[in-house]
């Protein structure tokens, strides 16, 4: 690669997709519109494999700062490259590819029109880009940018299907979303005032010389900062808007916001408390210990939650919820394998729960159903999307050789060091209720006799191949996790200030 | 080399089941031709590799994988015991399933996963560390799901629901345990070195995972509190009952334990937790409940599990003795008992198919219809209770002689009382089937059940063999002792 | 009890931005009409560009252009001024979508009320509910 | 030792053999040959050890079992009657069995029995005896339920359930013995055992198991049930030879502690005396109250094995100085092989005429049926113990014993003794009763033409008889012949005044006469005072009490299953419930209207926006609250 393409890499990537996102309204009127779908996936798969390039780079050379425009920090932005960055554009590449992919079979369909769906493209380029962002972004400003963006893109994006139920639940989402903005916003004001800076590497500084005298206000804007980003992704009290807005999206929507958007949130999250303010500082006040209750809470609440739910797709919101406490359980946690569960868990929930979320729109496209007690026999109709739902199941519960055991098992090693044996419960718990929850999809739909057999079929074979990816991915990432572990290593690493352990 | 016998092994019935999986349900021959080709090149090459371990002594062992979570193969006697256990047995029962089957609809799903549990099963027997066999303790737990529910009705869909619950959270415990001691011993995982790794553990934290891990496969062994879901398994098709709820499955909780006892604690370090009284109450317990629960069953496939739940615990009783010699005995009747319990079933399964007969008191004289059959689950029985010249009364010698030599009376007179409890509830059924007389037609032996029967009286024959040249075994057993004792 | 006061006294702008925060919530939880909630996170957002000014601004202090001239001049942070621009931004933009969501929400539901759609739409899954 | 596998081998070949042929005729003729050839080899055997000298050999070592075997005096002793007897009564089944069904079935088990108690009689350690043990009890079991009547299949479990509670024991017994670090070498005496107790406990487990088969009391329960039931020629090898296999395994164990030497164990002699007496008694006892006559032998078996447990008993007491004792057992078992196996057949032959055996309502039957006659009165001669039968010298010999530890003074022995004669009288009572009610006396039943004897019939009664008499007759010859030498395997130490026993001493013959005229005298009495019609009360038999215990176990189980299965649906039930009342929970939670949740509904725009604000305050608050409490 270019010397001077590999060095603005990361920079380029934002871009590039930000001006795809641009470039997509002015293809409505081509004749194939497939063609911009495609210049699409492949825009994003070019992000990927710039984002593997980078996290080669970070893995080898170790992690550096970018200076956007060549104005240094404190008065430029600053882009810190390390290995979150790394491992989040991968993340995101990895699973937003194919879901466009998927998505592109019969987008116009879904959302109604061409310059819709269009538009479309162009609110989920953007979300993709303010996720890169998200990633590399070293400053608060750039925090605040990037996750109204992305706020703003994903409920356009819920608002895509155009029906009461979808345009109500945008609604509620963008409600809360914003309040939840205007406290992070708060906090980022607080940082500001106590700090006078932006850039979190400079915050940091000033916090751990002089953080002991004005604590309390430090409290209060930890405290805006999570009730802020919890909000917007779905911790447990306050993921009340999630339900509604992932189970009345279409497919792929949901399939994004449920994988993705959440984690965009969570990863700024992380920033702010252990790169802005520092290890240190978080794991010696009570807040760890807060985000690890809330993470249990919501483990076993979204559980029993989605449980409830005979709606498909609602059931996996449900779980996305229960999901989400695992990755804030690994947050408070606070040790490293703890940290690195919780970036294992950001990547193999990212992929599960989107193939799942694929998986479940195909299933209803095709028969119509969208009740897990109508679904007896599906299994016979739809063997390939049944199996990597399958898949995606075995990799929710925790099964070896699936991607979500090796999150589990960092995250049941860090509670052991924490030696926090009511989280080890918990986390064998949850996996059981998930097996609970999502199980029984699979026994209605491979060992039911249908009740009448319509002739339902497969899907395109796009979609399966965008499918088939992602079960590919899950079960890669369970088999060899070496590489990704690493990189999560290393990541949480990063997060705690330890040299990193190569 | 042998690293990819072993492979070959483990894999090639998983490829027999990716095969039959993409052949289509008509293709019967092809199918049958594969799946038999497939589980008797895993068994061959499985007995090749015992052999050679027990003459030159070389165990290939080798990992996979990369990072902390590697999975590891290492055969050893006790592994190659349960591997050749459950490959032979599975060549069998193949053959008799292709009888049973014969005018299934479902055939194609039922022996893709027939096949995959052979694959799986192999895997647990060869596993080098914990995690590797908890991988595939896992995955047969959903393999073995499919044929549970073959038959698909609600009883079926209740009853695999119930297996599915049981072993999932008994796998719980495990992994909770396994966690536990890679943060006791640092990341040591393999059987080889972890006795060595626990010694820096407290005995609480000992305690713990001993439990832990006894829970966990005391589910799939069927031990007495959790036992619930081997009597209502029993909906599967025969042959699944037989193979797995005789065989596989449960010995694969039951090698579990022994791996637990042996290759994860090691005896000097059980012995001087001092539970054994209370395992050994457990599993006496279990022996006599089992035996009595069995007496008032009618159905006889569950009069049959309760006597294999009451069976197991005296391979257990066997393994907490630790002593060489009641060792020798679990390793015995682990192998008497799957051999002698697989021809129970088949039979029943045979008559079940011949006369839809499922109840002991409907089988008045069935015996003169089905002569063979019913002549062979006598005689088999006979062994289950342990009378010469049957194999089953050598495991017995052992576990006798065990528990006196390690001081425990009872256990003489809990053995003794529960084999005269067998003989209460196994003579009855044979009396009554030749005993009566039945108001059903002799049939024709046709091609199908002669594709049952063969199996069944081979099996028989072979546990008339090990009857009378209990021999034939010892070098395995001296194996398996020799390993975890010094003598 | 008068050191808070004068603490308060000197910190008067967060206090106020704080107050107007309180009341822009206050705005969105109690009424139920949307157009009302969307004035609400108006004043709340508003209310946030407040304290920041206040942060970054020093009394005396002039724009920050570099003036070679004099060295004494105090300049005003920049950072939060040019930050609040793009909460100006954002909060436009989050106005527009919201406003136009509510035009659906009418067109769907024929009126702005939130109690109003909550009952229609819990009647409808009330109904699924039973139906499952 | 051919000869031994010959012995063992062909019967069961035989068997395999039998099952081609479809006609009777070849199936008796198969079986007369079998028969046959297996006397020869048991007589080729005993020319094997002239000279007295005793042949081991192992059959191969399969590794965890060797099955060997042995040849010894006493060994001979017993296969060659056995053979005999089983010859006789092959013989006598070429008729017999044309009146039953299902002959080639019994042909078989007949066979594999044959083959499996010559096994047992030569096998050279308890582990290969067991082997034989199991095979003989399960095919002997077929004989009991041939009828395949409720009575029969009763009795048949009965039998088969003691017998194998029987195997289990010496299974036990023989692990009790490897730990016990003595031999399991039949022929062996042990020697200094690392456990005594365990050695204790091996030996009781031993004469249990034994002692079941044997038709020991408390545990003869299955014989009076057994015996008769079977067809003729079964019971006649039940009775006669597999409760042998009993005596046999008892004499080894006997062999097994020294004969007491050494006190391995030393409670073992009193107790097998006073288990012998009480068999005697109680069998001879209820024999006499018998009406049916083959339940009246059964009894009566029961008794004699009593004599011979007696026997051994006293060999035991004695401590090695009791050659009285066990060469009367040996002889005793002889005896009684031949005359019951003969009474048997007798018995049978009438019931195939008249189809009765209810001794009341035969009678005068001699004219009918002379040969039988004749043959049954030498076997009832014989088993009373009349001067000039075999009988006779075998309870000599006892008596002797008995004499013997009698004069020890120990009242246990004194009164083993005074029963010893008791039980004689009993035996001549019930004899005659048997003889006289069936063959004297007017005739009441009509029998049909061609049902009398016939040449088959016949031979086999002779045989017996014949040798009943030469027996009778020819004591020493017998003694130096067969018994001595048995008596010498058995590691006895002392045989020196066998060698000079007087038969036919007056005082002797004198005291049988008095026994047998009392008898004859008692006979009288009870038939004139109704005493035989007296049935003992049903709580006092052993079955009542079986019948109690099986009751109790019921009504536990009963209870125990009714507890379990409430309290298991309790739980379930609870279960069910508490998981649907959170679903619901759930659910309210999920949509409007849920009463309370109102607050925490998630579809609530404004009740989502407040939980945010609570959630904050929550945290502001927990962190004031600490900090207070921490400053």
């Amino acid at each position: 690669m270019p010397g001077a393409i590999s060095e603005n890499l990361a920079v380029l990537i934002v871009v590039a997709l930000l001006s795809t996102a641009y470039i997509m309204p002015l293809l409505t009127k081509i004749r194939k519109f497939h063609v911009a779908e495609f210049f699409a996936v492949f825009m994003l798969a070019l992000a990927l494999s710039g984002g593997v390039y980078l996290a080669r780079e970070i893995l080898h050379n170790g992690a550096f700062t970018y200076a956007v425009g060549g104005w240094p920090a404190p008065w430029g932005i600053e882009l810190s490259l390390d290995a979150i960055s790394g491992l989040f554009l991968i993340t995101v590449g990895l699973v937003a590819t194919p879901i466009l992919l998927y998505a592109s079979v019969d987008l116009v369909k879904d959302v109604g029109s061409r310059s819709r769906a269009a538009w479309f493209l162009t609110l989920f380029l953007l979300l993709v880009a303010a996720l890169c962002g998200l990633g590399i972004t070293g400053d608060l400003f750039n925090i605040y940018v990037m996750v109204e963006v992305a706020t703003i893109a994903s409920c356009a994006i819920v608002a895509a299907r155009n029906d009461a139920v979808a345009v109500e639940a945008t609604f509620k989402y963008l409600m809360l979303a914003t309040i939840g903005s205007g406290f992070v916003l708060l906090g980022i004001g607080f940082l500001f005032v106590l700090t006078g800076n932006l850039n979190m590497a400079f915050i940091a500084q000033e916090l751990s010389a002089s953080w002991q005298n004005y604590p309390t206000a430090l409290w209060v804007c930890l405290s805006f900062f999570l009730v802020g980003f919890g909000v917007k992704s779905a911790l447990f009290p306050l993921h009340v808007w999630l339900p509604d807005a992932h189970s009345s999206a279409i497919a792929p929507s949901s399939a994004m916001l449920s994988s993705l958007a959440i984690k965009g949130y969570i990863i700024a999250l992380l920033k702010v408390f252990y790169v802005a303010v520092g290890a240190d500082i978080i794991t010696r006040l009570p807040i760890t210990n807060i985000l690890t209750v809330l993470g249990m809470l919501a483990i076993i609440a979204g559980a029993l939650f989605a449980l409830a739910q005979d709606e498909l797709k609602r059931r996996l919101a449900f779980s996305t919820v229960s999901q989400v406490g695992y990755i804030f359980l690994g947050i408070g946690l606070g040790n490293i394998q703890g940290l690195t569960g919780t970036f294992m868990h950001i990547l193999s929930h990212a992929a599960t729960k989107s193939l799942l979320f694929l998986a479940a729109g195909a299933i209803i496209k095709q028969t119509g159903k969208s009740r897990i007690s109508e679904m007896a026999g599906v299994g016979f109709e739809m063997p390939v999307t049944l199996g990597v739902f399958a898949v995606g199941s075995l990799s929710m519960i925790g099964i070896p050789l699936f991607s979500g055991f090796v999150s589990k098992w960092q995250l049941l090693l860090g509670s052991l060091a924490r030696g926090n044996y009511l989280a080890v419960i918990v986390l064998v718990g949850g996996s059981l209720l998930a097996a609970a929850y999502l199980l029984p999809v699979l026994r209605k739909a491979f060992f039911e006799r249908p009740t009448q057999s319509a002739a339902v079929t497969e899907v395109a074979y796009v979609q399966l191949v965008a499918m088939l990816f992602l079960a590919v991915v899950i079960i890669m990432i369970g088999t060899f996790p070496g590489v990704v572990l690493q990189l999560a290593e290393q990541a949480a690493a990063t997060l705690l200030g330890l040299e990193v352990l190569l | 080399m042998s690293t990819v016998l072993v492979l070959i092994a483990i894999f090639s019935t998983t490829f027999g089941a990716i095969w039959i999986a993409v052949t289509p349900n008509e293709a019967k021959t092809e199918r049958n031709s594969v799946a038999l080709g497939a589980l008797l090149g895993s068994a061959a090459i499985v007995w090749w590799l015992l052999s050679l371990g027990l003459h030159s002594g070389v165990y290939p062992a080798f990992n996979i994988g990369v990072a902390s979570l590697s999975l590891s193969f290492s055969l050893d006697p006790l592994g190659l015991t349960y591997g050749v256990l459950a490959s032979t047995l599975w060549v069998f029962a193949s053959v008799y399933s292709f009888g049973y089957m014969d005018q299934d609809r479902k055939q194609r799903q039922y022996f893709s996963f027939f096949l995959l549990s052979a694959g799986i099963t192999l895997g647990i027997a060869f596993a080098g560390n914990l995690f590797t066999f908890y991988l595939f303790y896992e995955l047969l737990t959903f393999a073995t799901y499919p044929l549970v529910v073959h038959a698909g009705n609600k009883e079926a869909l209740e009853a695999g629901t119930k297996y599915i619950k049981y072993s999932l959270t008994g796998a719980s415990f495990i992994l909770a345990g396994i966690v536990m001691l890679w943060r006791v011993t640092g990341g040591v995982l393999d059987f080889g070195s972890l006795p060595a790794a626990l010694g820096s553990a407290s005995p609480s934290q000992l305690v713990v995972l001993l439990f832990l891990f006894l829970i966990g496969f005391g589910v799939k062994a069927a031990v007495m509190p959790f036992h619930g879901w081997l009597p209502s398994a029993m909906v599967a098709p025969t042959p699944v009952s037989a193979l797995l709820h005789a065989v596989a499955v449960v010995n694969a909780g039951v090698f579990g334990v022994l791996r637990t006892i042996y290759s994860v604690f090691g005896t000097e370090v059980i012995q001087s937790m001092n539970v054994r009284p209370i395992l050994l109450v457990i599993c006496s317990i279990t022996i006599l409940m089992g035996s009595f629960i069995a007496l008032k069953q009618d159905v006889l496939k569950r009069r049959l599990a309760y006597s294999t739940i009451s069976q197991l615990a005296y391979i257990l009783l066997g393994a907490f003795m630790l002593h060489p010699l009641a060792l020798a005995g679990a390793i015995l009747h682990m192998i008497f008992h799957s051999t002698l319990k697989i021809v129970l079933f088949f039979s029943a399964g045979i008559v079940a198919e011949e006369t839809g007969y499922l109840k002991v008191s409907q089988l008045k004289g069935v015996g003169r219809i089905l002569p063979l059959t019913l002549g062979s689950f006598g005689i088999i029985s006979l062994g289950m209770i342990g009378m010469l010249p049957l194999s089953g009364f050598w495991s017995k010698y052992y576990l006798m002689r065990g528990s006196l030599a390690t001081d425990s009376w009872i256990l003489l007179v809990v053995l003794l009382f529960s084999g005269f409890l067998n003989a209460l509830y196994f003579i009855p059924i044979t009396i009554s089937a030749f005993a009566g007389k039945s108001e059903l037609k002799p049939r024709q032996k046709t091609s199908v059940l002669w594709l049952m029967l063969v199996p069944t009286l081979a099996l028989a024959g072979i546990g008339l063999v090990f009857g009378l040249w209990p021999g034939l075994t010892l070098p395995l057993v001296d194996a398996v002792v020799a390993q975890f004792f010094t003598l | 009890m008068g050191e808070l006061w004068s603490r308060i006294l000197q910190n008067y702008p967060y206090v106020f931005a704080l107050a107007l925060f309180a009341i822009g919530i206050y705005t969105i939880l109690t009424h139920s009409n949307l157009f009302k909630k969307v004035i609400g996170i108006n004043i709340m957002e508003g209310s946030t560009y407040i304290l920041f000014i206040a942060a970054g601004n020093i009394r005396g202090g002039v724009a920050p252009i570099l003036d070679m001239g004099d060295p004494e001049l105090v300049y005003v942070h920049p950072l939060p001024q040019a930050l609040m621009l793009t909460g100006i931004v954002v909060s436009v933009s989050v106005t527009a979508l919201s406003l136009a969501l509510i035009m659906k929400l009418y067109r769907f539901y024929g009126t702005v009320d939130a109690k109003e759609i909550m009952k229609i739409r819990s009647e409808v899954r009330a109904n699924a509910g039973r139906n499952q | 030792m051919y000869w031994s596998l010959i012995l063992i081998l062909i019967p069961f070949l035989g068997a395999l053999a039998l099952t081609r042929f479809r006609d009777l005729r070849g199936q008796s003729v198969v079986g007369i040959g079998v028969g046959a050839i297996t006397l020869l080899a048991s007589i080729m055997n005993f020319l094997a050890l002239r000279g007295g000298e005793v042949l081991n050999w192992q059959l191969g070592s399969f590794g965890i079992f060797e099955p060997c075997f042995r040849l010894d005096g006493l060994t001979a002793l017993f296969s060659l009657f056995t053979a005999f007897v089983w010859l006789a009564s092959g013989i006598y089944m070429y008729t017999y069995m044309q009146h039953e069904e299902r002959t080639l079935s019994f042909y078989v088990f007949y066979l594999i029995t044959l083959g499996a108690v010559q096994g047992v009689f030569l096998a050279g350690n308890f582990l290969t005896l067991l082997v034989f043990f199991e095979i003989m009890t399960v095919t002997s079991f077929f004989w009991v339920i041939h009828r395949q009547d409720r009575e029969s299949l009763r009795a048949g479990y009965f039998y088969l359930f003691l017998g194998i509670a029987a195997g289990l024991c010496l299974a036990g017994a023989i692990a009790l013995l490897v730990a016990s670090g003595t031999t399991i070498e039949i022929g062996m005496g042990a020697i200094m055992p690392t456990n005594k107790a365990m050695l204790g406990w091996a030996v009781f487990l031993l004469i249990l198991g034994f002692g079941i088969k044997a038709g020991m009391v408390p545990v003869h329960i299955w014989l009076p049930m057994a015996h008769p039931v079977a067809p003729t020629p079964g019971s006649a090898l039940l009775s006669g030879i597999l409760i042998k296999a009993g005596a046999y395994g008892l004499i080894r164990t006997g062999q097994l502690v020294n004969w007491g030497l050494a006190d391995l164990v030393p409670w073992l002699g009193t107790f097998v005396v006073i288990v012998g007496v009480a068999t005697m008694l109680l069998g001879v006892g209820l024999a006499l109250l018998q009406s049916n006559a083959k339940r009246l032998l059964a009894y009566h078996s029961v008794s004699q094995m009593g004599y011979i447990i007696l026997g051994i008993g006293t060999a035991l007491v004695l401590k090695g100085q009791g050659g009285y004792g066990i060469s009367g057992a040996i002889f005793h078992a002889l005896n009684h092989a031949l005359f019951k196996s003969a009474l048997f057949l007798g018995v049978g032959i009438i019931f195939l005429g008249t189809g009765e055996l209810n001794l009341y309502k035969l009678g005068g039957l001699w004219r009918r049926y002379p040969w039988t006659a004749l043959c049954m009165l030498i076997a009832a001669f014989g088993i009373t113990g009349t001067p000039g039968l075999n009988g006779f010298i075998s309870k000599s010999l006892l008596h002797h014993g008995v004499f013997e530890v009698a004069l020890s003074g120990n009242p246990v022995m004194v009164w083993a003794e005074r029963f010893f004669n008791v039980v004689g009288v009993g035996t001549v009572a019930s004899f005659v009763k048997l003889m006289g009610l069936t063959f004297l006396g007017k005739p009441k039943t009509t029998v049909p033409k061609g049902t009398g004897e016939d040449p088959f019939l016949a031979t086999a009664m002779g045989l017996l008889a014949i040798v009943m008499l030469i027996i009778g007759i020819q004591p020493q010859l017998l003694m130096d012949l067969f018994i001595k030498p048995a008596a010498i395997s058995t590691g006895l130490v002392d045989l020196s005044h066998l060698g000079h026993v007087d038969f036919f001493a007056a005082s002797a013959i004198w005291d049988m006469i008095i026994t047998l005229v009392i008898g004859a005298a008692f006979f009288g009495f009870g038939m004139k005072t109704n005493l035989f019609h007296y049935t003992p009360p049903q709580w006092l038999s052993v079955e009542a009490a079986g019948r109690q215990i099986v009751r109790a176990y019921a009504w536990l189980d009963g209870g125990v299953s009714k507890i379990y299965q409430a309290v298991s649906l309790r739980i379930v039930f609870n279960a069910r419930r508490q998981y649907k009342r959170m679903m619901t929970l759930n659910r309210k939670l999920d949509f409007e209207g849920g009463g309370i949740f109102t607050v925490l509904n998630f579809s609530n725009l404004n009740s989502n926006a407040f939980l945010i604000l609570t959630v904050l305050a929550a945290l502001v608050l927990y962190y004031f609250g600490s900090y207070m409490l921490g400053a």
